[in-house]
C-alpha cells in the first residue's frame, strides 16, 4: 500500500468522519470547526491529486474566508438559544428511506465503476506541472463568458449587500 | 466594530466586562474597578446603543478614607501630611492650599521668601503632574514611548523635591506659616537648569504627538465639553480652559507670589480631548516661565512667620482655594477656637471634574471612553478622599 | 477678626427681594457669608445665578453642630466669573428636615448633594437620584456627623462584605 | 550516503530535514526577536531594557522560556476545555506549516510549490482560527472582543495586502517563491523599486495581519486587557506568542522574497574581485559583519560585572568569530552551490530583520487606531489604492509586453505618481477624524 493510498484513505476518513460529527454536534461552534476540518481534508485530497491551485483556492476561499465569517457570525448570535432548539425533527423515517435510496445509488455507481477506483499511477502534477497556468488559460480563453457572468453576478450581490447594510445605519 | 454586539451575544457569564442585554441593541458594559486604563479604582457603567454610549454612571468610593473626618481629630499641624495623600501626584499643591487656608484662618501670612519658594515648588509640581498625565494618557491611546520621556523629566523634578524636603511623592514640603526647611545650596541653579532642558524636552513630546495623524484622529472631536456645560458643572482647571473659559485662580485671586510673575492662561475654543492636550502642554511651558522668573531672584529673609507652636485660630471659618494641576483645589475650614479644626472640607477638583465625564462620554464610541477618562486627569485618591 | 456684620449692595438687594428669608449677612476673614432660610434656598440660589451672575457652584457641603436645635449648616460656595467674587450661602437645617435641591440651578450640585447626604444624612428634596456616592449603598450611619465616632463603622456591613471583624 | 536510503523515501529526506531544522530553530529565533524588540524599544525610550539575565540580557529569552514552561497553566472554569486546549495549537501549527514554502536560500526550502506564495498566504490565514476559537473558548468578554476584532481585522487587511502582493506578482509571472526570486534576478531589479506603493501597502497590511501596533486592537492592553490571550497563561500563552512572532517572520519573508529580492545580495552588478583571487568583495561582507559583531562583543566582555557574564560574552564573541571565519571560508574556498546557500541565507535573514525592525520602529512611534478608523483605513484607503496601483502596473506591463517597450521604468514612475495622487486625494477626502460612524467596523 503506497504512501499515496495511505494519505488518500486518511484524508477521506477525516472528511467523512468530521462531516458526520459536524451534523451531530449540538454546539454550533464545534460543528463549524468540524466543517472546517472537512473542507481541509478535501483540500488535502486536491493537493494529493496534484491540483495545488484548487487546494489553495479551497483553503483561502472556503476555510480562510467564508468559514471565518461563519464563525464570526456564530459568535455574534446567542449560543444559549441555539443549544435549546431541537436538533432533529419528526421526519426521521422519510429521511431514513431517502438516505437508503441515496446510499443504494452511490453503492451502485461505485460497483459499476469499480475498475476506475484505483488512484492514478503517477501524480497528475508530473503530467501537468504548471496547472495553475493551465487553469488560468482555461478560465480566460475557453470559459471566459461564464467567468464574466459569474463575476458580474458576484459584483451585483456585493453591491446589494452593501446597499442593504447601509440602509441599517 | 463588532464588539458591542457580541457583549450581548456572547455567553453571559461573569467576567471583567460584565454585560447584559437590555433592549434590541442596548447593552450595559461595566469597566473597572480593575481595568488597565481607569486610572485607579474607578468603575464606569456604560449603557451602549450598539457602539455608542447613551448613558454612563461613575461608581466611586473604593478609595474612601474619610480624610475630612480624620481632620477633625488632628491638630492643624498634624493634619497637614494627610492632604498630601489626596492628590498624591501633586502633593505639593495640596500642601500649599492647606497651609495657606490655615494661615488665612489665623490671619497670618507667610514671609515673601517662603511664598516665592512655595511658588517655585508648586509650579514644578504642576509640571510633574501634567507629565504624569501626558504619559499615561498617551499610553491609554496606545503610544508606548512618551510615558518614558515624561517620567525622565518628572524624575528630575522629584529629585529637586527630594533634595529639598527628603520626600519625593508625598512631600510634606510646607509648614503652616511658611517653610520648615531653608532651600539647599544651588536650589535656584538646579531649577534653572531643569527649566532650560525642559524647553527642548517638551518640544520632543510634541514632535511625537501633536502632528501625529493617529493621535489627532483619536483625540480631535472626542469628548467635547462646551463652555456653558463646563461652568454649569463646576469644572475647573485645564478642562475648563480648554472649553474656552479664560479663568485661573492664579490670575483671578492671586495667592503665594503669583501676582509678581508674568504668565499666560492658555485657552482653546472647542473643548475636545485634543484641545485639553494642547492646553496642558502650553500650561507646562507657562509653569516653566514662572519657575524661571521666580528662580531669578528669590528674596532673602525669614522663611517662617510667627504663628506659634500651638495653633488656636479664633472661631470662624474660611474658604481658600488654589489652582492645583487638576483644577480649583479649595479648603473650607471651620474653627471653634480649639487646637483642632472643627470641620475641614476639601473641594476636590478631580471629583467635580469627573462629574462632567457623563456629559463628555455621551454619544461617543466605546473606544473613546478610555481617552476621555484620561483627558479629565483624575486621581482617585482625591476623588474618593 | 471676629465675624462682622456685612451690609453691601448685594445684601441689600437680597434683603429687598427675599425680606426675612435673608437671616443675616456677615463678613468673616473678608469673605461674604449670607445666611438664608432653608426653605428659600433654591429660590435665592436661582436669583443669585440669574440676576447676580454667580454662575458657578464651587462647592456644596455641610457642617454639623449637634448642640443646635437645627444641627446642620448647609453651605453653598458660589463664584461669579463676571464680578470675580465669591459668596457663601448658609442655611440651617434640622435633622431629617429636607433641603431643597439646587441640582436644576447648577448641575454641579448633583454629586455634591449626594456626598452631603452620604456624609451627613442631609436629605435634598428634588434631587434626581439621591443615594450614597462614596460609601456603599447599604452602609448604615453618616460618618461626618459629630456623634459618629472616628473608630466607628458599620460592623455588620464590614463583616458581611469584607469578611473581617473590624477595619481597625 | 544516498544509496543507504530506500528510493521510496529518498525524495522526502531533505524536506523532512529542513522541516526539523525550522521547527527546532524557530522558537529560539522568535525568542531572540523578542529580546531584540525589547532592546530596540528600550533604546527608543531612553532605557536599557533587559540587563540582568546574562550580559545585556542575552540569556533573557531562555529564562523567559523556562519561566513560561514552569508557570501554572490555568484553565478558566467555564471555558470550553477542548477548544481552549486546541486553539493555540492551531495558531502555532499553521504558522509553522507556512514555513514549508519559504525559501531561506536557493537550496534551503522544504518544498517549492508552484503556488508557493498563495500557499503561504492561505496557511498563515488559517492561524486566525487559533485566535478566534481561543478567544471564544476562554469565555471572557475581553477575549471574545479581542478574537472578533482580530477576525474582522485579518479578513479585511488580507485583501489589501493580497492586492499589494499582486502588483509585484505581475512582474514575477509565477507563484513559486523560487521563480519569483529568479525573476528578480533575471530582470536585474528588486520589485520594490518597480512597485514601491505595492510594497508599502503590503507593509501596512502585514502589520495589521500580525496584530502589531498601531493595529494591535485585538490585544489593546488599555482597552481589552490582553485581547484573545487574556485567559491564557504559561505554555499555551507562549504558544500564541510563538505563533505571533512566527507570523511576523513569515510576512517579513514574503515581503523579502517578493519585493526585496529574496536571497539575492544587493548590488549584483558590483562584481569587483579581491586582487589576485576570485573572491568578490560583496561576498566578504557577511564575514565582515560577523567579525565586527565579534570584535564588539570581545570589547564588551571584560566590562561585564560578573565573571559568568564575562564568560558568556566571550562565548558570544567566539560564536560570532566562528561564523565570521565560516563566512570568509565560504567566500574563499566553498564550491559555488554552498556559497550560494550560505550567502543566500545570510542576505535573506538580513532582509527579514530589516523588515522586522521597521515593524518595531512603527510600533514604538504611533498611537493605536480606533477600530472604526482602522476599518476605514483598510477599506476606504488601502484597498482602493491597491486596486489603482495594480491597474497601473498592469498597464505598464502591457505596454512592455505588447508594444515592446523595453524600458517600463517611465510608465512605472508615472503609475507610482498617479497612485500617490490618488492616495493624497483619498486621504484628504476622508471624513474628519474623531467623528466616526461605527458602520464600517461591523
Amino acid at each position: 500500500m503506497s504512501l499515496d493510498k495511505i494519505l488518500f484513505c486518511f484524508f477521506a476518513a477525516l472528511a467523512v468522519g468530521s462531516a458526520v460529527l459536524m451534523v451531530t454536534r449540538r454546539n454550533i461552534v464545534h460543528s463549524a470547526v468540524f466543517l472546517i476540518t472537512t473542507l481541509l481534508a478535501t483540500a488535502g485530497i486536491f493537493l494529493q491529486l496534484g491540483a495545488e491551485f484548487l487546494f489553495v483556492v479551497q483553503v483561502i476561499l472556503y476555510v480562510g474566508g467564508i468559514m471565518v465569517l461563519f464563525v464570526f457570525v456564530i459568535m455574534l448570535v446567542n449560543l444559549d438559544v441555539s443549544l435549546r432548539i431541537p436538533q432533529f425533527n419528526r421526519q426521521r423515517w422519510i429521511a431514513g428511506v431517502l438516505a437508503l435510496v441515496l446510499g443504494a445509488q452511490v453503492f451502485l455507481a461505485l460497483w459499476t465503476g469499480r475498475g476506475l477506483l484505483s488512484l492514478p499511477p503517477k501524480r497528475l502534477a508530473e503530467l501537468s506541472p504548471r496547472n495553475t497556468e493551465a487553469v488560468g488559460q482555461a478560465l480566460f480563453s475557453t470559459y471566459v463568458l461564464p467567468l464574466e457572468i459569474a463575476s458580474v453576478l458576484l459584483l451585483v450581490a456585493m453591491i446589494g449587500a452593501v446597499v442593504m447594510a447601509k440602509r441599517r445605519v | 466594530m463588532a464588539d458591542s454586539r457580541t457583549n450581548g451575544g456572547s455567553l453571559g457569564r461573569p467576567s471583567h466586562v460584565e454585560t447584559t442585554v437590555l433592549g434590541a441593541d442596548e447593552i450595559i458594559l461595566n469597566m473597572g474597578p480593575q481595568h488597565p486604563s481607569t486610572h485607579g479604582v474607578l468603575r464606569v457603567k456604560l449603557k451602549l446603543d450598539g457602539e455608542r454610549v447613551v448613558d454612563s454612571e461613575c461608581i466611586i468610593g473604593y478609595l474612601h478614607r474619610g480624610v475630612e473626618k480624620i481632620a477633625e481629630h488632628r491638630s492643624y499641624q498634624q493634619f497637614a501630611p494627610y492632604v498630601d495623600r489626596m492628590d498624591y501626584v501633586a502633593a505639593v499643591s495640596n500642601g500649599l492650599g492647606y497651609c495657606e487656608a490655615v494661615e488665612k484662618l489665623l490671619g497670618a501670612e507667610a514671609p515673601p521668601r517662603a511664598r516665592v519658594v512655595r511658588t517655585i515648588l508648586t509650579e514644578l509640581q504642576r509640571i510633574a503632574s501634567h507629565l504624569l498625565w501626558l504619559g499615561t494618557h498617551a499610553l491609554d491611546i496606545g503610544a508606548l514611548t512618551p510615558v518614558f520621556y515624561c517620567f525622565r523629566e518628572r524624575e528630575e523634578i522629584l529629585k529637586i523635591f527630594e533634595k529639598y524636603c527628603g520626600a519625593r511623592l508625598t512631600t510634606h514640603a510646607f509648614r503652616i506659616g511658611g517653610l520648615q526647611y531653608e532651600t539647599y545650596d544651588g536650589f535656584e541653579a538646579e531649577v534653572k537648569r531643569f527649566c532650560d532642558d525642559f524647553a527642548h524636552k517638551i518640544d520632543e513630546y510634541e514632535t511625537l504627538l501633536t502632528e501625529n495623524r493617529i493621535w489627532v484622529g483619536r483625540t480631535k472631536g472626542v469628548g467635547i465639553l462646551s463652555a456653558q456645560d463646563a461652568i454649569a458643572l463646576g469644572v475647573t482647571g485645564p478642562v475648563l480652559r480648554a472649553s474656552g473659559v479664560k479663568w485661573d485662580v492664579r490670575k483671578a485671586m492671586p495667592y503665594a507670589a503669583y501676582d509678581q510673575y508674568a504668565f499666560e492662561i492658555p485657552t482653546r475654543p472647542t473643548g475636545d480631548t485634543y484641545d485639553r492636550y494642547l492646553v496642558r502642554m502650553e500650561e507646562m511651558r507657562q509653569s516653566r516661565r514662572i519657575c524661571l522668573q521666580a528662580a531669578e531672584n528669590i528674596p532673602s529673609g525669614p522663611i517662617m512667620a510667627k504663628v506659634g507652636k500651638v495653633l488656636k485660630p479664633p472661631p470662624g471659618e474660611v474658604y481658600h482655594s488654589i489652582e492645583a494641576p487638576k483644577g480649583e483645589l479649595g479648603y473650607y475650614i471651620v474653627s471653634d477656637g480649639t487646637t483642632q479644626p472643627y470641620r475641614v472640607r476639601v473641594r476636590p477638583p478631580s471629583f467635580i471634574n469627573l462629574q462632567a465625564f457623563d456629559r463628555m462620554a455621551r454619544g461617543s464610541l466605546v473606544a473613546d471612553v478610555v481617552a476621555i477618562i484620561g483627558t479629565i486627569d483624575i486621581v482617585l485618591g482625591e476623588v474618593d478622599r | 477678626m471676629a465675624p462682622v456684620p456685612l451690609d453691601n449692595e448685594l445684601v441689600q438687594r437680597l434683603k429687598a427681594r427675599f425680606a426675612e428669608a435673608v437671616r443675616e449677612a456677615t463678613l468673616d476673614r473678608k469673605q461674604a457669608i449670607v445666611q438664608v432660610a432653608v426653605g428659600k434656598l433654591r429660590d435665592i440660589s436661582q436669583y443669585c445665578r440669574d440676576t447676580e451672575k454667580f454662575d458657578m457652584l464651587v462647592d456644596l457641603t455641610a457642617v454639623d453642630w449637634p448642640k443646635r436645635e437645627k444641627r446642620f449648616d448647609v453651605i453653598l460656595n458660589l463664584y461669579s466669573f463676571a464680578k470675580n467674587e465669591r459668596l457663601r450661602l448658609k442655611a440651617h437645617a434640622g435633622d431629617g428636615e429636607t433641603v431643597p435641591s439646587v441640582c436644576d440651578v447648577w448641575p454641579a450640585a448633583n454629586w455634591l448633594e449626594r456626598e452631603c447626604y452620604d456624609m451627613f444624612g442631609v436629605v435634598f428634596e428634588g434631587h434626581p437620584d439621591l443615594k450614597r456616592i462614596l460609601l456603599p449603598e447599604e452602609w448604615q450611619g453618616h460618618p461626618l456627623r459629630k456623634d459618629y465616632d472616628i473608630l466607628k463603622q458599620d460592623e455588620a456591613w464590614v463583616r458581611e462584605n469584607l469578611g473581617i471583624d473590624s477595619g481597625q | 550516503m544516498s544509496h543507504l536510503i530506500p528510493p521510496a523515501i529518498q525524495p522526502y529526506v531533505l524536506p523532512v530535514l529542513w522541516g526539523v531544522v525550522i521547527v527546532a530553530v524557530l522558537p529560539l529565533l522568535a525568542g531572540y526577536i523578542v529580546l531584540l524588540e525589547r532592546k530596540v524599544m528600550a533604546d527608543m525610550q531612553a532605557r536599557l531594557g533587559p540587563m540582568r539575565v546574562g550580559p545585556h540580557g542575552l540569556l533573557q529569552p531562555i529564562a523567559d522560556a523556562v519561566k513560561l514552561l514552569l508557570k501554572e497553566d490555568v484553565i478558566p472554569q467555564n471555558a470550553d476545555r477542548f477548544m481552549f486546549w486546541v486553539a493555540p495549537l492551531i495558531s502555532v501549527t499553521m504558522a509553522l506549516v507556512a514555513y514549508s514554502a519559504m525559501p531561506f536560500g536557493p537550496s534551503f526550502q522544504v518544498a517549492d510549490l508552484n503556488v508557493g506564495l498563495l500557499f503561504i498566504l492561505a496557511v498563515s490565514s488559517l492561524g486566525i482560527y487559533g485566535i478566534v476559537l481561543g478567544g471564544w473558548a476562554s469565555n471572557s468578554h475581553y477575549s471574545l472582543l479581542g478574537a472578533l476584532r482580530s477576525a474582522a481585522q485579518l479578513v479585511s487587511y488580507e485583501t489589501a495586502a493580497g492586492l499589494g502582493l499582486v502588483s509585484g506578482l505581475l512582474f514575477a509571472g509565477s507563484l513559486s517563491m523560487r521563480d519569483i526570486v529568479q525573476a528578480q534576478k533575471d530582470q536585474g531589479v528588486w520589485f520594490v523599486f518597480w512597485v514601491p506603493i505595492g510594497f508599502f501597502i503590503y507593509l501596512v497590511g502585514s502589520i495589521a495581519e500580525t496584530n502589531r501596533a498601531p493595529f494591535d486592537l485585538p490585544e489593546a492592553e488599555s482597552e481589552l486587557v490582553a485581547g484573545y490571550m487574556t485567559e491564557y497563561s504559561g505554555f499555551r500563552w507562549s504558544l500564541y506568542f510563538l505563533a505571533e512572532y512566527a507570523n511576523m517572520i513569515i510576512v517579513a519573508g514574503v515581503a523579502a522574497t517578493l519585493f526585496l529580492g529574496g536571497w539575492l545580495r544587493p548590488f549584483p552588478s558590483f562584481k569587483e574581485q579581491f586582487p589576485g583571487t576570485s573572491i568578490e568583495f560583496m561576498d566578504l561582507l557577511p564575514a565582515l559583519v560577523f567579525f565586527a559583531l565579534a570584535a564588539y562583543c570581545l570589547r564588551l566582555a571584560p566590562r561585564q560585572p560578573v565573571g559568568v557574564q564575562k564568560l558568556v560574552m566571550a562565548m558570544v564573541a567566539g560564536l560570532c568569530g566562528v561564523l565570521a571565519a565560516a563566512m570568509a571560508a565560504a567566500a574563499a574556498f566553498a564550491p559555488e552551490a554552498v556559497r550560494q546557500g550560505v550567502f543566500g541565507g545570510f542576505w535573506f535573514m538580513a532582509k527579514v530583520m530589516l523588515y522586522l525592525y521597521a515593524f518595531l520602529w512603527i510600533r514604538f512611534t504611533f498611537p493605536r487606531y480606533r477600530f472604526d478608523q482602522l476599518m476605514r483605513l483598510g477599506w476606504r484607503f488601502l484597498i482602493p489604492l491597491a486596486l489603482v496601483n495594480v491597474i497601473g502596473v498592469g498597464v505598464a506591463i502591457v505596454l512592455r509586453e505588447q508594444w515592446g517597450w523595453k524600458h517600463p521604468e517611465g510608465t512605472l514612475i508615472l503609475t507610482t505618481l498617479a497612485t500617490l495622487g490618488v492616495a493624497v486625494w483619498l486621504a484628504s477626502s476622508g471624513e474628519k477624524p474623531g467623528a466616526a460612524p461605527a458602520a464600517e467596523g461591523e
